[in-house]
């Protein structure tokens, strides 16, 4: 069984780590008898049994503080908030206890753990289950922050952020979940590296930045500008936003002389600003037009399927807003 | 919480008179035909998202809002399709809104789970988990500080007790004396888990109004007299100065957590028991014995159908939102824009 | 008395409104009997009353909640939370509801409340009680976002939030307390308005944008710029980043060519990131150099005040900061 | 809560020994005499932030941390000097933290209200009320785990208790059986305000209990044999898998909230009575009742001074942190770098 949904890739690698490691727990609301809110991670409490799979109640702070002392004092936790949204209800244990306290107790204390969510949209959830947040955690200072785009990705990438000695925050995509990716290695351990973004996609006029679901809307996008426009665009896909691979980002936005991000954030302080700002200062003679953001517009996300469907990056209004600022430059 | 430990800490409440227990059963019938007509339509892929019914729980929604005042105000769950048929908003609108259509009570923006009737005094159903606690106390406050004489009654799940919201939504509730009567309806589950396993005590409201000063109440979910009785009882102190109350309400739904849900977590004989309570069979029953007739009652079923038919008529019928509403009352000048 | 301190006026700035308005209330944790924490709100219970100044529990989500659901039903509340860091504690109430409520009823509620904090650094309380967090308001669509700079605009911008009709996050700096300004007409009513950037320096050179703290630091800055450099700058206090005055910044980011953002907002997604993503986009013809962002290190804040003074942007950075990029441009 | 409304659940606690009592007695004056001089030093702009003392609450500190074995973990408050004493922090470092020095406990970058003593198993002031009650929850579930028989202490203010973190990690405690134990010091004041004006109950933490099937438990914070038999009995039932326990203990800050604080809000006939009930003035005259001497007790004395002195000394002729420091210690690679 070599292909595999990103669905069932989450109870893959987290299985991958908790086979390897003892220290290793999971545990969040519903994730255990029921296998998660969108069958993620279904089998684990039969592998593993209920000292290491655990139901919550449903107490957000109470699931991160658990975490976090564990992981103070020789655990690898993995926990679980179910949608990123829910990261409101427990804000406090993320923004300033799970990412400050090594920094000050000047490294007396690690906090090794992973919080997993759903992020995004596309599921008809509405305002307050389909927000993509990562850019919240993103602000914060001594986070890591991982989106994976692919099946493999979520094996590989979790399997990076266990092993990490600091917090990692790990944004699942609900809309990927049913996606497929042949994995003809997935027999053997799967293990990536945070911080390395991958081109998906190589062309030399434009450069576009993509996260999770909005990877393979770019790429689509990207298909569709080579076939109408001749516009042949790279596609980086992110993968951590914390740490960024730089180095990747600046070196194809100064070949290609163009830079636009996609991201489902709302369109004020969303990742993409931050990228756009570090490649404008750092590219700044190789670009040859101004980069370029395409995010959701700052409004919350509307409940029907035909608003919702409107309000995040589409294909066709990446590769429209692509090919009329490449007009622009060319013109 | 098994069926067998409810327990009413005052004898049995009076009875209902006989207009307000045809009443009753005219609400929980009209929830419980609206709701069913919606899993049809979630069935059929037309109502989307999660759909959470209160197939089963209808006796509560009618309990309560037959004892509110029209100007009190309800503060529900993301399981709240059956408060606000029982407080009376229209149906087409309602079933236009979980279809995502541009007549919708809220144009498609809200959708199941953030049900919302100003209008109506329901000021939302509230799809975080325990928020609406916090919030309500908001709005009974306001009542209090208007001397408007409103009272507030805020529906809440049983795993809604385990949030912290709810601790401080009681504290700050009896240290302002607000005018809040605050109802679990404990359906025995947190979604997919059994609210027991992770509850630190057997009844997860009524055994914590201790921690606040206020009496433990528990009472039958599935009994529209009771709940409705109890509830009055407790809005009638609050109106007039008593301040809180905490009330718990035992019952069970019928289906699963949302449209999409086998609820296979549950155990069949549990179902099989608690679908013997149903509360639309059991009333029937009660009214029956009052003496009023099958006649009456099936004419009152027919005219509710009629009205759903019609409703759903309605809103099949309405548009898809226009593009432009995306953009539309974020803010109150009814615009989006953030800059100049 | 026309001399006033940034700390009294917040209390002046609550008191003429609440004498105005009867719907307005105020309340918060040690807001009423103690004056404030960082006595700001002294005297308001005394001319108020309990009925309208209330002093709460620990019990963030529970002030928020009140603030909500009063301001549902036909109060205008001010809700304090001491520091803008505790918005963690309630994020919900704030990203999730407050902010979202009014689009997803379609408009049958408004929220019209106004929840103040104080905020940033510089009082050597560490890192959880020294953020500033103005960006975190900005990434969520739906709150309006002020920052005032100076005792006036404590005054008048309060009262704009107050009249306002939406929910507006006020975000008081701690280290500007002891501010003093004069204030000649402080007599009469003082009523801003939300959206304008203020031009509190004129230069050719370059364009500064800072906010709350840092406009009176930029404004040090651009002198010592001036006199060492011969580098005019004209100073941009944006008072409110939601709504924006991107026409003020625009203006004159396009008429100096150079723009330059001053935050204490750690690195990663401050409320910089996003102007200089518009301004680039928006101004890329007229930019002379590429925009530079000055902010905290992407660090917790550390509590010793020799650390503390390190990480928040000092006037001499921001000087040296601008002066090393406009040698570049000129070069 | 008043001084009267003390109650012992039990029959009072057996006696302490005499080593138990001298060490008790050692411990309490240290944190006294540690914080007098912490106040002298921030009177003289040398200690900064906010400096919240615990003077008059010492016998809390004492009395906890002798009931402890040396690998269990305490978390602690925003008010947190004595038990860093308590548990052995050798006090030259400490006195540097506060003083922000490179040669603090976190080189300055925690300060007085985030101490942390890993070495010792303080796993942190927390400086966010209420936030340890969770997180402790989290050090007790690893010991579980690892059946590593550590228990973990859990220390909070009265204010605390309004907190939904307060609500959340009791019930969590008992539905997974952690080894922990609540300790809630309860001095009558959350901040500036009487936590009796703020909260729905007399005991805050003690009348909460019932929420979650605990018992309900109020000793005599001033006293350190009382405190140290109540917490070494529920530590010791903790550790053998008896599950958490609540206990509040009754004190007084001397001192105002934090070092600027005059506590005007206090009515000084209140302040006045709890200082009759200093606990090393009280425990002082027991010890002497037991027939220990004053000369003991002063030689004791005349130590501490000195090792305060030497302490005092040592921190102050610390270095500053260098810049570079600035950029430590946020990654577990010992960096700051969020790129490449
Ligand atoms: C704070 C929060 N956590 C988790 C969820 C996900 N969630 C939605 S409904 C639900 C179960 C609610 O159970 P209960 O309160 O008993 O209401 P019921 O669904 O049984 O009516 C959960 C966990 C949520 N919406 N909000
Ligand atoms: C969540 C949160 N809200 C508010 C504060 C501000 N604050 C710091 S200490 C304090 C009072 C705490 O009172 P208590 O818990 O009784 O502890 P004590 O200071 O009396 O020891 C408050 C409100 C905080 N630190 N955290
Ligand atoms: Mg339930
Ligand atoms: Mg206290």
């Amino acid at each position: 069984m070599a292909l595999l949904t990103y669905r069932k890739a989450v109870a893959h690698g987290i299985a991958q780590e908790m086979r390897r490691d003892p220290r290793v727990v999971f545990f969040g609301e519903d994730v255990a008898a029921a296998g998660g809110v969108f069958r993620t991670t279904t089998g684990l409490l039969d592998e593993f049994g209920p000292r290491r799979v655990r139901d919550t109640p449903i107490s957000e702070q109470a699931i991160l503080g658990a975490a976090m002392g564990a992981a103070m004092t020789g655990l690898r936790p993995i926990a679980e908030i179910t949608y990123g949204d829910f990261f409101a209800l427990c804000w406090d244990l993320i923004a300033n206890e799970i990412s400050k306290s090594r920094y000050m107790s000047d490294g007396q204390v690690s906090i090794p753990l992973v919080i997993q969510c759903g992020n995004g949209a596309g599921l008809r959830l509405g305002a307050q289950h389909s927000q993509s947040v990562e850019n919240w955690a993103m602000a914060v200072p001594g986070l890591k922050v991982v989106a994976p785009a692919t099946a493999r990705d979520v094996i590989g990438l979790m399997a990076a952020a266990v092993r990490d000695p600091d917090p990692v925050v790990f944004f699942n995509h609900k809309a990927l979940y049913g996606a497929t990716e042949e994995i003809p290695d997935l027999d053997r351990e799967i293990v990536e590296e945070l911080g390395k973004a991958v081109v998906r996609r190589t062309g030399d006029d434009a450069t576009i930045v993509a996260l999770a679901a909005m990877v393979p809307k770019a790429l689509a996008a990207a298909e569709r500008l080579s076939q109408e426009s001749g516009i042949e665009c790279t596609v980086v896909d992110v993968r951590s936003l914390v740490p960024l691979d730089t180095a990747t980002i600046l070196e194809h936005t100064a070949r290609t002389g163009r830079l636009f991000t996609v991201e489902e954030n709302p369109r004020l302080c969303g990742w993409g600003a931050e990228i756009v700002s570090i490649a404008t200062e750092e590219c700044w003679g190789a670009l040859t037009g101004a980069p370029v953001r395409i995010t959701t517009p700052h409004i919350p996300l509307p409940s029907a399927d035909a608003l919702e469907e409107l309000a995040i990056p589409s294909v066709e209004r990446i590769a429209q807003t692509v090919a009329s600022a490449m007009g622009d430059s060319r013109a | 919480m098994s069926i067998d430990s409810l327990h009413t800490p005052e004898a049995t409440p009076k009875e209902v008179s006989k207009e307000t227990a045809i009443a009753l059963y005219r609400t929980m019938s009209t929830a419980r035909k609206f709701e069913q007509r919606v899993h049809d339509l979630f069935l059929k892929d037309l109502v989307k998202g999660p759909t959470h019914l209160g197939i089963g729980q209808e006796a509560i929604a009618a309990g309560v809002a037959a004892a509110m005042r029209e100007d009190d105000y309800s503060f529900i769950t993301h399981r709240g399709h059956s408060h606000l048929v029982a407080r009376g908003t229209p149906l087409a609108p309602l079933m236009a809104e979980l279809l995502g259509r541009d007549s919708g009570l809220m144009r498609g923006k809200g959708g199941s789970t953030h049900l919302i009737d100003a209008e109506r005094g329901v000021l939302g159903s509230y799809a975080i988990v325990g928020a609406q606690l916090v919030i309500a106390n908001g709005a009974a406050w306001s009542a209090q500080y208007r001397d408007s004489g409103q009272v507030t009654v805020c529906v809440f799940g049983d795993g809604a007790t385990n949030t912290g919201a709810f601790h401080e939504a009681l504290n700050l509730a009896v240290i302002w004396n607000l005018p809040v009567v605050f109802l679990c309806e404990n359906n025995l589950y947190s979604r997919y888990t059994r609210v027991d396993s992770v509850t630190a005590v057997d009844n997860p409201a009524a055994d914590r109004a201790c921690a606040y000063g206020l009496a433990s109440t528990v009472i039958d979910g599935n009994d529209p007299d009771e709940v409705h009785l109890t509830v009055a009882t407790a809005i009638e102190l609050a109106r007039t100065g008593g301040g809180p109350a905490l009330i718990e309400a035992i019952t069970f739904s019928h289906g699963g957590h949302s449209g999409a849900d086998p609820a296979g977590y549950r155990d069949p004989g549990e179902v099989r028991a608690w679908k013997d309570l149903d509360p639309l069979v059991t009333y029937r029953a009660r009214l029956k014995s009052r003496g009023i007739t099958d006649e009456v009652l099936n004419g009152i079923d027919a005219e509710i159908v009629a009205q759903i038919d019609a409703a759903t008529e309605e809103a099949m019928a309405g548009d898809w939102p226009a593009v432009s509403r995306l953009y539309t009352n974020v803010w109150s000048d009814g615009g989006h824009a953030w800059r100049n």
